[in-house]
């Protein structure tokens, strides 16, 4: 089975201005939504444990850009930027972060389970690489289906260390499911540099189970939205799961609570070098899709639909205490006996 | 009504939910060409086909996690764990995941997975093999606890489950397999959760049990008849989780006497949730404490004495209710 | 004596059992470079380097497992599971290998496995990350579970579990890591397993508790004084398995009310057990039943009120008090 | 990392007559003690579950004497051949099957968990691939204690299924653990075919953690043997874990309860036909180390043996009801209040 690091973009159709319009739309949307996410949390508006995607932007934007309506994801617990690149509201996954009744959760999950089921975006799951069963069970329900679907599940390096990566790659391979598996490969798991953690590269792991399997420059919203056309293409022709790993980095702490002992102030600069909003503006004024006073405008508006979501979240009310047990297994619920 | 033994009724159960509903499918170790390793499942796959009684490989965690995940994409699969000593490897999905899922997304998706797996001791299969976790399982809001008795409940109450929006656990004892029971014919047969069953009715006492400890539960209200003229209410439960404690509180403020009986250790574990729940609606209407006749506080010794002696007899029963009189 | 944090204390304690025994060595994820999430292991990395202080990759089975290897051969393996959510994933390593070899091998092989976790609820992060599971982990012969709610004990406890020949389940509540104490500074001293604490003395009614809850019992004692003119007993359990019940005993037997506290769901939980044990072992002393102030039946909400609402407060524990008067 | 189905034999040093006839002699004594446990089952002195390893001996025999007495080994619920070759008297194993006071394990442990530890025989487990991670603690022991012991963690085709199995291998590959992982690979999990459940050759999906993996004739005791002695080599030179996989066959059903529904009697005649312990006899006939009146006489010899554990076993006491709660935490316990 093809394992590559050629860039297979090639295959996949180039996205043209639009396409790379919406996605440096998205891109900065994600960058500035989840500055506001550190602002509001230090301001004590969100709580709990909140990780933030400033960095790996294209990834989200990418892959999620080459999914049809009817594909489903699942992701992991850093899934603003993926809720926001399929579309979902910024004001209902501010309000879930501001625990409120408008929230995409009810205010129930918080930061780590966004959930938007209408978009079939199946979730964001806080159990490292727990979600990667779910992921082979959706593709086993769409070729039960007889559906041409496929899912994506995203998850980071770090995940490759549990037993779940082998269960779940080890399904979808001897059943030819199709999903898409989509690491991110930010370079540690909190403090630990993933090299210190897997004894190969994901991508050579992932190829031993005798699915296609690909690394990719996370840093280029073009490059892993044509990797992942491609994968998609191969999943939707029944040839099975098909395995993409995209090289990014995170700017902030794995957490908000994260002292980042373990990393030099030098390092994240060096990556900030590589940052993919930067990287596509430049290329999109070279090809004549850009320019500055417009860039301006798309980060003014950007900022504008942050500021209303803060404003959003901020209005709606938070849930009732005889909400309490409603959603357990009944939708109003009581306390039991 | 037909006689049919525990795992036929299963089988059953299992075969006009599938007849009746396309979106019903099996997955499990060995449930195909083997015929499930206590024989559930035999001869499905003959009838309904590789793709909806699917023989997975050995990986608990990610068959229940696919389970999840097909559940979410608007099927009702089957996942059945072989036995419930495996379930520890896939605890987490059927927690973290199965379980939540409902409520942390503020009821947009449902989860409706049926898991079964056979439990108990007994067998002298050791001290992995044995385990009874009913009791832990009930303790997850979430979930569904199923652990039926005789046949026609298995049958009424697995077809229940797979009417359930949200997962159900299912939990089968090995020893109950092969017990011969009249079973209801009609596919439209339900039994609801939450509903305790009064299986004989007496005077004295009052005792509790569920799944294999039912058997035990009656056999000993026998021997009380016989050899000490007695006479007791026992209460199947038949659901952990919902839990009809209605039932047996109503039963004990006849009796003013419990002895709640369960395979699994006493020390933790879930007849101190009845136990509890009797002293807190029935504090007084009892005449003694309420009495816990559990398994003991050891690994399971494969010995077949040792193990004997590890798990619940109806005379320890007995010798129960006659210390409370 | 010094006064010290909850997680310098544990910091401690491990400092000077690794210096004191070179079989003992520290591994999980993130606890050295990173200094460990809730910062227990920090500088010890430095100290010991990272043979005994060891990064793991993310894979709780596999390290437990190694843990319960390392020990087989002679070590004394502390294995830091970073939460005890995450222990749902290497529960089979902890029941099935852990806690079971010395018995199923007729006492041929120890297993002085430490196993620490973090745990609790009440920093609003979400139904999977805010498991309070010490009774689950209570119900398992063959380990020891260990919960403290002082430093002091924390200290004494922890260095105590390094010297037990088999496997112990040490929990620290995630809220008490910045809670402050004195601290013997005696490397020898040691607090031994199955002694409970009575933390303060009264007439009225015994309130108990372990970890986290201590502080509700001792803070609702508190405002029974001050508020309603009443006094109470705070009993620490300090460790689940063994449990100290006879001090619970001899304190109900003096106020005649006891209120069980916990965080955990109470529908299965461990305050089940101990009301049922007061029942069996203090029947006649009791002049209301055992009360139950536990988490709610709920996956833990995110929001904030909801989760307020969802665990047991020092109020809660107050008005059970007040209503068995 | 070399995947090889190349036949190591070459390097490793090749058994000369006496280690044949030790070979010979341990295989059939595995072969007949085996066949007696079924004929103990049919009688109802042995119960629970029962694995015979009939057909796989040359696995345990050749794999086992390659180690040294300070190695450790850990293996599956298929244990009783493993624990002869390591040298366990027949009379303690029939003991403990009977579940006596004279049994390896005092008649707690049964069939599935067999121990030795005088013999740094660890134990038999019957958790699929739950003994995968303790093997990488015991090779992370020997690593911390400076000597150059290993560890042998023998485990079948299905356990590689289980998430452990990616958790252990991958432990062993990035802190370089002297751990030989033996798979024998004897075609099924219970009644499923290991194809029908695992996406590549296990020595394939082994070699992706970048450790030596080879594929080799588990029915050849002499080729398992220079493999196995190989593979310790590596190890003890520091050169982290090597993987084993080795194709054999179980001639009998899975456990006491398998109906067998999943193969046919021709399937397993055609596997009797490579049968280990002919195959070994016939050779050390053609190189005259053995003639037909020396290989009877060893047969009676082991009959002998054999008979002499069923009687040891039956003359065994049952272990006392006082003895129920010893060495759970303490070795004298009494039941708790
Ligand atoms: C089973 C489990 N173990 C540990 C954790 C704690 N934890 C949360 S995130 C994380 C690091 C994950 O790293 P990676 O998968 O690379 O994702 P990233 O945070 O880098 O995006 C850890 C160890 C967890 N949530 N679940
Ligand atoms: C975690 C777990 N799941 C399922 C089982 C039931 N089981 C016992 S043996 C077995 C098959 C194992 O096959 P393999 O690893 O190839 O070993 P073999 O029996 O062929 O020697 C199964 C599924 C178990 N013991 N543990
Ligand atoms: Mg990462
Ligand atoms: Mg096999």
């Amino acid at each position: 089975m093809s394992v590559s690091e050629a860039l297979p973009a090639a295959v996949g159709e180039p996205p043209g201005g639009d396409l790379q319009q919406r996605f440096l739309h998205e891109m900065l949307l994600i960058r500035r939504f989840e500055e506001k996410c550190a602002e509001m949390y230090a301001r004590g508006k969100i709580h709990g444990f909140l990780h933030l995607y400033t960095g790996e932007e294209a990834c989200a934007v990418g892959a999620i850009n080459a999914l049809r309506d009817d594909d489903r994801i699942v992701t992991h617990y850093r899934d603003h930027g993926h809720a926001l690149a399929r579309g979902v509201e910024p004001d209902r996954i501010m309000a879930e972060l501001f625990a409120r009744v408008d929230g995409t959760n009810g205010g129930r999950g918080g930061s780590m389970h966004i959930f938007d089921a209408a978009r079939n975006f199946l979730g964001g799951y806080a159990i490292v690489a727990g979600h990667m069963p779910i992921a082979a069970g959706l593709g086993l329900a769409a070729g039960m289906s007889g559906e041409d679907w496929a899912a994506l599940c995203i998850f980071g390096d770090g995940g490759v260390g549990e037993g779940e990566f082998h269960e779940a790659l080890n399904l979808a391979a001897i059943w030819k499911l199709p999903v898409v598996w989509f690491c991110e490969n930010n370079g540690y798991g909190m403090g630990v540099p993933f090299d210190d953690s897997l004894a190969n590269d994901v991508y050579k792991i992932a190829a031993a189970y005798r699915m296609p399997s690909v690394r990719i420059d996370g840093m280029d919203v073009l490059e892993v939205y044509s990797a992942t056309q491609l994968a998609l293409a191969h999943c939707r022709e029944g040839n099975g799961p098909y395995f993409i790993e995209a090289l990014t980095y995170r700017y902030r702490g794995h957490s908000m609570a994260d002292p980042e002992l373990y990393r030099t102030k030098e390092e994240v600069e060096r990556h900030r070098q590589r940052d993919a909003i930067q990287r596509l503006k430049r290329s999109m004024i070279a090809d004549g899709l850009l320019d500055e006073t417009a860039y301006e405008a798309l980060v003014a508006r950007v900022d504008a639909e942050v500021d209303d979501a803060v404003a959003f979240a901020d209005a709606s009310p938070e849930p009732g205490l005889h909400t309490l047990y409603d959603h357990i297994t009944k939708e109003d619920g009581e306390e039991p006996r | 009504m037909t006689e049919m033994r525990m795992r036929d009724a299963i089988r059953e159960a299992m075969r006009e939910e599938m007849l009746r509903d396309e979106r019903v499918f099996l997955m499990g170790e060995d449930i195909g060409a083997y015929g499930g390793s206590y024989a559930c499942t035999r001869g499905l796959l003959d009838e309904f086909g590789p793709e909806r009684v699917r023989d997975t490989p050995i990986s608990e965690s990610g068959i229940v996690g696919a389970g999840v995940g097909a559940a979410l994409a608007g099927f009702i699969p089957m996942v059945e764990i072989m036995t419930i000593n495996f379930s520890l490897v896939a605890l987490d999905q059927i927690v973290n995941n199965a379980s939540k899922l409902h409520y942390m997304s503020g009821g947009q998706v449902n989860v409706p997975l049926v898991l079964r797996m056979a439990s108990g001791g007994g067998s002298q299969l050791g001290a992995t093999h044995s385990h009874s976790l009913e009791g832990m399982f009930a303790h997850f809001p979430g979930l569904t606890v199923v652990c039926p008795a005789f046949p026609g409940d298995a049958k009424g109450l697995l077809k229940r489950s797979f009417r359930e929006p949200n997962p159900v656990v299912f939990i089968e004892h090995t020893a109950l397999y092969g017990l011969r029971g009249e079973v209801p014919d009609d596919p439209g047969h339900l039994v609801e959760f939450g509903q305790a069953a009064v299986v004989r009715s007496g005077r004295d006492v009052t005792l509790v049990g569920y799944s294999g400890s039912v058997h035990q539960c009656d056999r000993a209200a026998e021997m009380l008849a016989a050899e000490h003229g007695l006479t007791a209410d026992v209460i199947d439960l038949r659901t952990l989780r919902p839990l009809d404690i209605a039932t047996v509180i109503r039963s004990v403020q006849r009796t003013n006497r419990a002895v709640v009986v369960e395979d699994d250790w006493k020390f933790g574990g879930f007849a101190g949730e009845i136990a509890a729940q009797i002293m807190e609606h029935a504090f007084d209407w009892l005449d003694a404490p309420v009495a816990r006749v559990c398994g003991k506080d050891v690994p399971m010794p494969y010995n077949r004495n040792l193990e004997y002696a590890a798990l619940p007899s109806e005379e320890d029963v007995v010798e129960a209710v006659l210390a409370m009189l």
